[in-house]
């Protein structure tokens, strides 16, 4: 059996396979599927300073093997998160990494205070590429100065393992990477979602009510693999890699790609077991190819 | 208990241009489900179309194993369906969401379905005679060969009133006016039987305060509740009808969905809170049926 | 009967439904399916100053609802284009837009300078997003200042209608689509390919020998959607809107969106009737819903 | 004509383990196609997968109206067709690409077939008879079980060699060994028939240029071409040892295509031209099959 164990810039899992934020709620949901300690690391749903009701419906679009959203981070709060989610989380012995979103630098700021010595979170993820939201969000993240802000800033006030989540929208993905590690950003997860639109030729109107919203699934994956591999060449903090991973193939590219970890994010609608069918055929996998740990395949095809 | 279900097709049937019913063989399914309930359908293996698409749960039958759906073929999702033969392994996800509710008392139940509203009222019928309620089903649709589960409702002991908005069957126009006919009718029969009596015992001042006295009067029919399934502007009507009538209601909602159990947070309805706060609930986890009291009605 | 016919800046067009760049040849293999004078404009492979070679093989990948090449603009070059190409497409009756590509600025000035005059020729479309040449390329499209020098050149050389193929590659792609339009541009048409990779997890390695390579196909359609929505908006020059277009319903939306012409690309691969199939569902569409010009619908999603 | 063609599915069963036949109801293909090319069949109606795949045509009967397809499952397109049912309409577009050439005369060829490449000699083998020719089919895969096609060139009237890596059948290795050791025997006999001939008539020095007198040897065999089909590594063995008896050969190559006929570019091959200079020719177009002699082998 192939050792599945990861240690990500202090981030220690069980196994390499988290669930992106987002897609897994506050892991209750999944909880009747399967035990949610079987997940390497759940990112939690992103959380907001004060409670957030989210944008109006329709939030959700199909697209061609992918799916837009525009949910606008609807979210209790990071109090109810500490009160209520993330210890029935520890409870059920998840792996927890808490995903925040702030309107202002500030906000970044008290979020990360709050969370700081947070008994079983596990590290925080700070999502600088929200396309969903009007006030900050993606803005955070398509500038390498205002990235680099950010991550100094919440640095300041964790001692978690910090991972900055990027956003695909941009140039030059390597330049927001590089700006962010030189702040102090510990692991880098990527990509969020592609801004993207869908138009009701019924209505003759975009058919979410945001009208534009956040591409993912296996629609996007080609991208998402190729800026895994331009930032994994760019800098030397651990990656994790997302955007339409569906099956143990597509995790292993990811790898191969740079990432020493990958995210399963709206797959799990369409599978709610999604994450653990992964988790096993990757170790099917990596018997088979008589890899002793999965670290073995990270960067196999970079050059 | 949800759970992904291998389901066997054993009928797929066109009921009228567009409009099918499907059985499949899903034994705990069709022990666990409940009417108001759902399920999300794998289109194929393939990603695209990507996501799974939901349809009430229209017919449980726990003996045989089989669950029902009545499905129309709106875009690529339902086309396909269409084209599935019998012998097909379909992937369902189920059962989903919270269902309707009732009480063990014998009284007399309303029901309003509006084009595939109808369905998931076909299941809840069954359970709501099987539980001894009186039933009156109101059905309405665009026109007649859209109507459907009529003979269905009969079978099981239910009144039947239609309304079709072509007049091609029943009342022409919308479902709401003979529903509300019915209502006024069966108040005005309690506040005159009740105005009667108290005329007879000499307390007799009816006229001052009709509105109130209509809204007392269902009350007394035995009326408790009103069962309604159609798309939102169908509901919104509905639901305005039964205010009047101080009728309780349980509505159930369609919305888009990606997940279906409650962790996408895509199929957002607003819901006041005792306190006239709103909360953001989930139509698929939280719902698909809230009761026209409690929602918080844009537009 | 419904009115097709477009005139985008003086590139006037029976239908407007494009044949896109590299996704139609010069007209030869689709005219043994229907005559090519269909095919409302046909935007040419992508032509150098010099005969080129392309990229080693493998340059195709498919990807979830979508695919991958690296072709490297194989192709004749300008002087064979002029001399055999295009004598024989306007021998078709076909309406003929020349897609020129340089590895520098002074590449593009000659190949618009050969260009000029040429019988038959409706417009010039300058490719500044190829992401599959090492010299130029998309390089050119990525950045606003290097885009509008490009076009400011070009133009300086054509009186033809002069269309700029904007790269979907970009932070904020109406930054570009204001730079070249200041300089020139008559026409916008996007979006071009964005960048992405699939890995061969048998070999380990990239599947393309070029490593990455452009995406197109459905996938990309919310992202080409959006771009041109923001787009219209911006500037006030006409649009040719495409990615991932294979029926009428997709081109509707383009149009909605803002696009003054839409082109197939892809879709003509998977299905050589594609443009035809279109154009017939296009034309009866707009007779079921009562427009009297396909330019009626042209921006109806906007504000 | 290139075409797109709705053809009905006839029979689609499993020679061995991942390998099937599948038999198509399409007249105006079997009418058209030649040995050598071939179609690409679209996956399902949806846009995942969204390519076509391409297959050698394996069969091609213009009286039955029947082509006939062999295929090997090894990734998800190919899967899926496994799966289908007679009585399916499968869409391909054909016959695409430019086939195998032979010339009228009634002399000897050599037919080698790689894995799926025996697929093609199928069809071809069967022209060349028909035209009067000697064949002689050499076949080569990994194990006996991946091997098929051989009653069926027998029934032809073709001699049949055979070769597997695991020696599970014929020659243990590589089909080249017993193709060079073939046409070496060939070449011999006859140089030693010329050499006997001539030392017959007192002219002998035969030892001191053997290897000419091979190349010579054979071309009075009667063995004018010979034609390959298989992975690109085999048909560059197979090509090298042709060109060490200055045996003419037609090699048919796979590339990955997008669209099949000749527009999208993808399928490039390096070819010389008469003047030593290299151009890039469309394996789906110009192809698949080029000559030994032209094609610039890289790596
Ligand atoms: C709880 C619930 C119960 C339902 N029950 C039934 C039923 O019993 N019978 C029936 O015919 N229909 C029912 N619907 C509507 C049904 O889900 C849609 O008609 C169906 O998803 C359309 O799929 P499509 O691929 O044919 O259409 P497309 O337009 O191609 O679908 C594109 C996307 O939009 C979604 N979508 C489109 N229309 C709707 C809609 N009205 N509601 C929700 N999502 C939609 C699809 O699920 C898919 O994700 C129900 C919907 C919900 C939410
Ligand atoms: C001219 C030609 C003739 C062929 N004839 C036959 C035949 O008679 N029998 C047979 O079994 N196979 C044949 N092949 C190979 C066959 O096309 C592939 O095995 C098939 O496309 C794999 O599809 P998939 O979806 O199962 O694999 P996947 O790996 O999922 O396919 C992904 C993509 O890669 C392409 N691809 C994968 N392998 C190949 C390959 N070897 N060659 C070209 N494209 C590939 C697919 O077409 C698709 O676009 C032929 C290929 C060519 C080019
Ligand atoms: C419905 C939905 C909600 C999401 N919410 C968040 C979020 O709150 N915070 C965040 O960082 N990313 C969010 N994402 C992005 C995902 O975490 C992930 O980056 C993206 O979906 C790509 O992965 P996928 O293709 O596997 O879905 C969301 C994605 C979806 C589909
Ligand atoms: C095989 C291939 C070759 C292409 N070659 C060119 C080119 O030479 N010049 C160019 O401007 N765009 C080129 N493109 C981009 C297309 O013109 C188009 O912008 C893109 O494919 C998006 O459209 P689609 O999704 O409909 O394919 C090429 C695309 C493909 C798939
Ligand atoms: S559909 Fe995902 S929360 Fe309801
Ligand atoms: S596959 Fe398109 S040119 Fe050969």
């Amino acid at each position: 059996m192939a050792d599945l164990n990861v240690n990500l810039a202090g981030l220690q899992m069980a196994n390499p396979v988290l669930a992106a934020s987002g897609c897994f709620g506050f892991g209750r949901e999944f909880n009747d599927f399967f035990p949610i300690r079987q997940v390497g690391g759940i990112m939690v749903k992103g959380l907001t300073l004060a409670p957030c009701a989210g944008n109006p419906t329709p939030r959700i679009a199909e697209t061609p093997a992918g799916m837009l959203n525009s949910i606008g981070l609807q979210n209790p709060g990071v109090d109810a998160f500490l009160s209520t989610e993330l210890p029935w989380l520890v409870q059920q012995e998840a792996s927890v990494v808490a995903n925040i979103n702030g309107h202002s630098l500030e906000d970044f700021e008290e979020i990360a205070r709050r969370l700081q010595g947070a008994p079983g979170l596990k590290a925080i993820e700070v999502n600088i590429s929200c396309p969903n939201v009007s006030h900050g969000g993606m803005f955070f993240g398509t500038d390498p100065a205002m990235a680099a802000e950010v991550t100094r800033r919440v640095r300041k006030h964790t001692t978690l393992p910090l991972i900055i989540k990027l956003s695909p929208n941009v140039t030059d993905i390597t330049e927001i990477a590089r700006a962010v590690v030189s702040e102090g950003a510990d692991i880098l997860s990527l990509i969020n979602t592609l801004l993207g639109m869908v138009i009701d030729i019924k209505t003759r109107k975009p058919l979410l009510a945001r009208k534009v919203g956040g591409l993912s699934g296996p629609a996007v994956k080609p991208v998402a693999l190729r800026m895994v591999w331009q930032v994994a060449q760019a800098v030397d903090v651990p990656i994790i890699g997302m955007g339409g991973i569906t099956n143990a193939q597509d995790a292993i590219e990811f790898f191969m790609a740079g990432a020493s970890a990958v995210a399963v994010g709206c797959s799990s609608f369409v599978e709610p077991m999604s994450i653990p069918q992964i988790i096993h055929e990757l170790s099917a996998w990596l018997d088979q190819e008589g890899y002793a740990s999965v670290r073995d395949i990270v960067g196999l095809a970079l050059e | 208990m949800k759970a992904i279900h291998q389901a066997s097709l054993l009928k797929n049937k066109a009921l009228a241009p567009h409009l099918y019913e499907m059985e499949l063989l899903a034994p705990t399914l069709a022990a666990e489900g409940k009417p108001g309930q759902f399920v999300m359908v794998r289109i194929n293996e393939n990603r695209d179309p990507l996501l799974r698409r939901p349809f009430g749960l229209a017919g449980l039958d726990p003996e045989s194993g089989r669950i029902r759906l009545i499905y129309q073929v709106v875009g690529r999702g339902t086309q396909q369906m269409s084209q599935w033969r019998t012998g097909r392994t379909v992937d369902i996800l189920g059962p989903l969401g919270k269902g309707f509710t009732w009480t063990g008392e014998s009284d007399r139940v309303i029901l309003a379905g509006g084009g595939l509203g109808i369905a998931p009222l076909l299941p809840l019928a069954q359970s709501l005679r099987d539980a001894g309620k009186d039933v009156i089903v109101f059905l309405g649709s665009r026109s007649e060969a859209l109507l459907f589960g009529i003979d269905a409702f009969h079978e099981m002991g239910c009144q039947v009133q239609l309304a079709t908005e072509d007049g091609s069957c029943g009342f022409k126009g919308f479902l709401t006016t003979p529903l509300e006919h019915f209502l006024c009718a069966q108040a005005l029969d309690s506040v005159f039987l009740k105005a009667k009596a108290a005329s007879e015992s000499g307390q007799g001042h009816t006229h001052s305060h009709t509105h109130v006295n209509l809204r007392e009067g269902l009350a007394q029919t035995g009326y408790h509740q009103l069962y309604a399934c159609g798309p939102a502007p169908f509901l919104k009507a509905v639901s305005a009808v039964a205010q009047r009538y101080a009728l309780p209601s349980q509505l159930s909602f369609e919305e888009r969905m990606a997940c279906g159990i409650g962790a996408c947070m895509g199929c957002a309805i607003q819901i006041k809170n005792e306190d006239g706060t709103i909360k953001t609930c989930r139509v698929c986890s939280d719902g698909p049926v809230f009761t026209g009291e409690e929602v918080q009605w844009n537009g």
